[in-house]
């Protein structure tokens, strides 16, 4: 049972991260994962490059502090979250989080949460490209509700 | 005393700095007072950091809140809302 | 938007599948995926192989019609079922859903609906070989309770 | 007039059967009276079409309750709860 985190610039292979995961683990029967992409599109503007910022050291402590919430939330295996930074372009993947348990309730549901949480917690931040010039992109209130659900 | 301040994201760029060594005044301290003490400086820091403004304080990488106290030698950071993921 | 329904003896690569599935289209902004595999216990009893039978016909005819609900449902984009019959054995990987949608909450709940209802509507069975013989496994009271969440 | 039967699974194979083709009667059916013409047979399939027992039935390959009407040339599956995933 173990908590992966990993910031890096490079893109990941999300076929080679879930088997990794497995890691040939005969009590693994549900894998829940999530990857999020940019789009071209964000608030009605086109965009056509993004740039993700973020803080070196917080952030690997709060993905590592979601992944334990999600632990002790339900019965899982292993966790892996993957979050890229730097210059990005549409198509691109940003974030992958993978979840294993024994029965598919608890990897959905763990998943889900992690995602909220990183979307509301941990220390990342978009500035888009688009014809109008730069943005910074402002928090969304649908994300701080989608974090709220999980209030026990 | 000391303290270790960083800026991220938009208010790096507002305030045209990502870090700087600070010596808090008054030395006992906590995020409310300094805050007033940044604020003191003027222009975007007392646009960005006025109290209606939506911004995050963590003091040694934990998110905290205004009377939190600040000790010689923490790392400080102030930053927008997040928009990661 | 497409559904996308495959049976097949063969395995799969799911990062070929969600690569193939998102086809260029940078619209989707999110991808929730779920895999299934054999765990090599069961009921408290190990596990060595396994042997899945479906209808054949009725079989692709419910998961389009599971699909089709889910896209009723939510904002989604395309969807993918891939699921195994025949000889599996633990570490095999039985199903594939994967779901894309523009924001990430559309996606997860799409490919938990579809998964809880094919558990209780697709015709499978799965037939386990553990060291006291052959079994036919007994639908689970929990797989209907998962489908009956979803209840309009 | 005649119906193509399907067996499936466990009940495939405690009737030692898969697909039959089977001339109803009376010829004016619905699943329940296929049901009682079924268990007439005696042994496993008196067993296994139990009112008290959880199988399927499925016309055209489309779940249906006991009510439903059998027509001829119908494919009619009578099969276990379903166990996929």
């Amino acid at each position: 049972m173990a908590s992966f985190v990993r910031i890096q610039d490079e893109d990941f292979d999300v076929g080679a991260e879930i088997h990794a995961l497995r890691l040939g683990n005969p009590g693994v029967g549900a894998v829940a994962s999530f990857i999020g992409c940019v789009r071209d599109m964000n608030e009605g503007d086109a965009v056509n490059l993004m740039y993700l910022e973020h803080y070196p050291g917080m952030t690997e402590r709060e993905l590592e502090k979601i992944a334990t919430e999600a632990r002790g939330r339900w019965n899982i295996l292993d966790t892996l979250i993957i979050h890229r930074v730097g210059e990005l372009k549409p198509l691109d993947q940003i974030v992958f989080v993978a979840v294993t348990s024994a029965h598919r309730g608890d990897s959905f549901a763990a998943c889900e949460f992690i995602m909220d949480f990183l979307k509301t917690k941990a220390p990342f931040w978009k500035r888009e490209a688009t014809p109008q010039g730069e943005r910074w992109v402002d928090a969304r209130v649908s994300d701080d509700a989608a974090a709220a659900r999980w209030k026990p | 005393m000391t303290i270790q301040l960083v800026f991220l994201a938009r208010l790096r760029e507002r305030f045209g700095v990502s870090r700087e060594v600070l010596a808090l005044s008054p030395p006992i301290a906590t995020v409310a007072t300094l805050l007033d003490q940044l604020r003191e400086r003027g222009g975007a820091f007392a646009e960005e950091l006025a109290a209606n403004r939506a911004f995050r304080v963590a003091v040694n990488q934990e998110v905290v809140a205004l009377d939190h106290p600040v000790k010689a030698g923490d790392e400080v950071a102030i930053f927008p809302p997040v928009t990661g993921g």
